[in-house]
């Protein structure tokens, strides 16, 4: 593999980047005097000491919501090919078939509606 | 540097909670200077209100006395990104263990305002046979400047900011408004 | 990866006290004293599932600041400082409450020209406290700019009133038997200005905040107290008036001067808080249009009685109760004297107190987003719930 | 229309009292058992609670209860005397509500106890904090009569001497509970 300027660019592209990026984080290191010892360890609480952990179980809206999200976020992922190569295609076929793979995406919403994913009600009965 | 000032306050244990500040790994004089400018320059406040100098700290956010001209107008309400705790009213017993847990949950280098006398020394709730109240800020926390006052004026609470930009950097950065040159 | 160092039993007295009666997997979270919405060192115990409030316990005491034991060491004239911080939103309602119930106890009459100087003072310092929630309210729900208005219009009334009464928060300026200051020419300068340029902003303030579908969404339906709910636990003010209580201290024990003047009780029906933020907004517009007409019939005369108690007056025997309307509600000091130079005991009821009593029932349920905005809207100042 | 709460309960005393000169148009005097009842006909007439606080006297602490109306204000302060030894009182807080952060306020300042108060924990004071801050020392206290204002009795139990000024201070004039009852 003959080595070129080309790859020495992305090289010093890659860590110029990690410099970039680190550099500011090692250097405050470095130079901030640092807060040690006493409470700083602590979950920050409006100064009250935190009680039990937050790591207790969840209403599944949380998760359902975060499911769509990825379902979506895939789905344009899909999308980009298509839309790079959408003015070489002629008829209808692209189209229909671009159709029916957003349907499905759209049922997929129907359905967590029906659940009753998106209903936020102000005040719940306890 | 003032509160980091080990010279200044004594390193092994800055509260009672048992908090220390350590210096610095690198120390140069010269870069620690332009860094003490940076930091005087962009000094950001806790909303820490506890009674009526609250108002008056609010009143110096506001655009009449625009605290952000001197680089202090971001008011973090939580400590982990303030590096100015105004301490802006009276410390009761109660709330003496979360005004030092704040403290000690700030990142160094950080600096405190004791705003108004209930702050500085528990001002007009300071009589025989008080029960409730510690008398002073500086029972538990050490504090860089004191402004007086109850409750201070917007441009006392400036001139205790001005105050804490000298004691970080060595110098007055405004004009004084009475002589008008710089000291 | 769980944080041991976490799970055993930590939080302080009040937690484990509000734990006992919590269900399996809540969260238990402190709305607690150093917080942006909660104005001061209000802390609150929420039981949370997920976004839902299931119970919620307001733990007071971060500043109390002991008034009432300091009654008992102060003699009457000295404890007047003490009323401007009890409530620094609107101190002079309280200066009036404690002056008024100490002239009634020593039967003291104030002069004409000193009770229309209390009503003008008093009013500008309701306006002032309504702009303060107003600024706050809106900066809760997460809107920054309109807090910029108001404390706009807050620095000019501060202004005027520090010619009245020489500090621009925590007044003390009345005496018992009058007040300490005279209306000068720059006053009444100032306050022709201000009422009219106030009157510009408002229509402004309507069209910025009050019709902005985003704040509709935020306060509308939310919080509604009914008025047993009202009764139960003894709120008033804004937040009775906003629930269709028509109770106005001014209009029904009317003290002082108060019954001359031409003025309407906002009141609105539907309990939510934006029935209560409509309410106090029209106040403003109420105390203006008294300011205007108690200017106009203002008396000469002197400003205080004279003879007007000294350091040294000692209260006849007796007890005395004067109720105000302050900005938050029924504001009213109770003095029994033993005829010693120090009163007996002195009791302050603060309306802020009873409004904050409902807190509890009303956000059992709603939304942490929802009951923030129903903490907002009782327009709480923490001195005064804890004295 | 108060007259009639006043009817049905056992009072030891009523009095009517000056408003110009009180701010209170009644005293009402009533034993410990009898307060939750008065409350309970209080909340039929729908008053609201204004406070309760505690006046720490010779005789006891004279627990007081203030009510008012919002259509026909008409302040009403219901006093109930309790024992220094065992200062006990039932909790009103089931029926108004917001009486339960009053009484956990009285009990802060003065240690009464009120029973059946849902969360009888300290409100304003530290919880570690055991001192009653507002209790007056033995000598510090005054007798009852010399703090309340004179007002006009209109009705009071025999055995009831509260009000009379105690006929050991020379300069008072001993007028005898009697003699007012009869007179109203």
């Amino acid at each position: 593999m003959v080595f070129n300027w080309l790859h020495l660019a992305i090289i010093l592209f890659l860590i110029v980047g990690i410099l970039f990026a680190a550099g500011p984080l090692i250097l405050a290191a470095l130079v901030s005097p640092r807060a040690r010892g006493g409470d700083i360890g602590m979950p920050y609480e409006c100064g009250m000491k935190p009680f039990g952990s937050s790591w207790t179980q969840f209403g599944v809206n949380y998760y359902v919501y975060a499911l769509i999200f990825l379902a979506f976020d895939v789905d344009v992922l899909y999308l980009f090919p298509v839309a790079v190569q959408y003015h070489l295609t002629e008829g209808w076929t692209a189209f229909v078939k671009v159709f029916i793979f957003l349907t499905f995406l759209g049922l997929s919403i129907v359905y967590f509606w029906a659940k009753g994913v998106f209903t936020w009600p102000h005040k719940i009965r306890l | 540097m003032a509160a980091q000032d080990s010279a200044v306050v004594k390193p092994e244990c800055l509260t009672a909670g048992g908090a220390r500040i350590d210096p610095p790994i690198i120390k140069v004089e010269a870069v620690q200077n332009i860094l003490d400018v940076c930091r005087a320059m962009s000094l950001w406040p806790m909303t820490f209100g506890l009674a009526c100098c609250a108002i008056e700290m609010m009143a110096v956010g506001m655009a009449r006395f625009d605290i952000s001209r001197f680089g202090a107008e971001v008011f973090r309400p939580s400590p982990r990104q303030s590096d100015l705790m105004i301490v802006a009213g009276t410390v009761t017993k109660k709330m003496a263990p979360a005004v030092v847990r704040l403290y000690e949950q700030m990142p160094a280098p950080k600096y405190v305002m004791a705003l108004g006398n209930c702050a500085i020394s528990g001002g007009p709730f300071r009589f025989k046979g008080q029960y409730g109240i510690v008398e002073g800020v500086d029972n538990l926390i050490p504090v860089d400047v004191y402004v007086p006052g109850c409750p201070p004026r917007p441009e006392g609470l400036l001139e205790g900011l001005f105050e804490i930009q000298k004691k970080m950097t060595g110098r007055r950065w405004w004009p004084n408004p009475v002589q008008g040159a710089v000291k | 990866m769980r944080n041991e160092k976490l799970d055993l039993v930590t939080g302080d007295f009040y937690t484990q006290n509000f734990q006992k009666g919590a269900r399996e997997n809540t969260l238990i979270l402190n709305l607690g004293p150093q917080h942006p919405s909660t104005h001061g060192v209000l802390r609150v115990l929420l039981e949370l599932d997920g976004e839902y409030v299931l119970r919620a316990e307001p733990v007071l005491g971060y500043l109390h600041r002991m008034h009432e034991k300091m009654a008992e060491v102060k003699t009457l004239v000295q404890y007047m400082p003490n009323m401007g911080r009890v409530d620094y939103g609107h101190p002079l309602a309280w200066n009036w409450a404690f002056a008024g119930a100490a002239e009634r106890l020593g039967g003291i009459e104030v002069p004409e020209r000193a009770e229309f100087i209390r009503v003008i003072s008093t009013e500008l310092n309701r306006i002032t406290s309504h702009l303060l929630w107003w600024g706050a309210y809106i900066l809760d729900l997460g809107a920054f700019t309109p807090i910029m208005y108001a404390f706009d219009d807050r620095e000019r009334l501060l202004d005027m009133l520090q010619i009245l009464t020489g500090s621009r928060l925590t007044y003390s300026s009345f005496r018992i038997g009058g007040v300490c200051a005279d209306i000068n020419d720059k006053f009444i300068e100032l306050c022709k200005d201000f009422i009219p340029y106030m009157r510009s902003r408002l229509p402004m303030y309507k069209a910025l905040v009050t019709d902005n579908i985003i704040l509709r969404k935020r306060v509308e339906e939310i919080g509604v107290f009914d008025q047993d709910m009202i009764r139960r636990y003894g709120a008033t003010g804004p937040v009775a008036r906003g629930s269709g209580i028509d109770y106005d201290v001014r209009r029904a024990e009317p003290y002082s001067v108060y019954d001359r003047f031409d003025w309407q009780v906002p009141v609105y029906q539907k309990g939510d808080a934006m029935a209560r933020y409509l309410v106090r907004l029209d106040e403003i517009e109420q105390s203006m249009r008294i300011v205007e007409q108690a200017l106009a019939q203002l008396p000469e005369g002197k400003i205080i009685v004279d003879k007007a108690p000294k350091y040294t007056w000692k209260a006849p025997k007796g007890e005395a109760c004067f109720p105000v309307e302050g900005g938050r509600g029924l504001i009213a000091v109770h003095v029994i004297s033993d005829g010693g130079k120090t009163p007996y005991k002195i009791k302050l009821r603060a309306p802020g107190f009873s409004n904050l009593s409902l807190f509890a029932e009303a956000s059992r349920g709603t939304l942490l987003a929802d009951s923030v905005a129903i903490l907002g809207s009782l327009d709480l100042i923490i001195p005064e719930i804890d004295r | 229309m108060m007259e009639t709460v006043f009817d049905q309960l056992s009072t030891q005393c009523v009095a009517k009292c000056d408003y110009a000169k009180t701010g209170l148009h009644w005293s009402v005097f009533l034993p410990a058992s009898e307060i939750v009842r008065a409350a309970k006909l209080l909340y039929k007439e729908e008053c609201f609670l204004e406070d309760i606080t505690a006046i720490d006297v010779k005789e006891g602490y004279l627990v007081v209860y203030r009510f008012n109306h919002m259509d026909r204000p008409c302040r009403v302060a219901l006093r109930v005397l309790v024992p220094h030894a065992a200062p006990k009182l039932p909790s009103i807080s089931h029926v108004f509500h917001g009486a339960e952060w009053h009484e956990r306020e009285t009990h802060d300042f003065y240690g009464i106890e009120f029973s059946d108060n849902p969360n009888l924990v300290p409100l304003l004071l530290p919880a570690d904090l055991d001192v009653h801050p507002l209790q007056k020392e033995e000598g510090a206290r005054a007798s009852l009569a010399d703090l309340l204002t004179p007002c006009e009795v209109l009705r009071a139990e025999p055995g009831f001497d509260l009000l009379t000024p105690k006929a050991e201070e020379e300069g008072k004039k001993a007028k005898t509970a009697g003699a007012e009852a009869t007179g109203a």
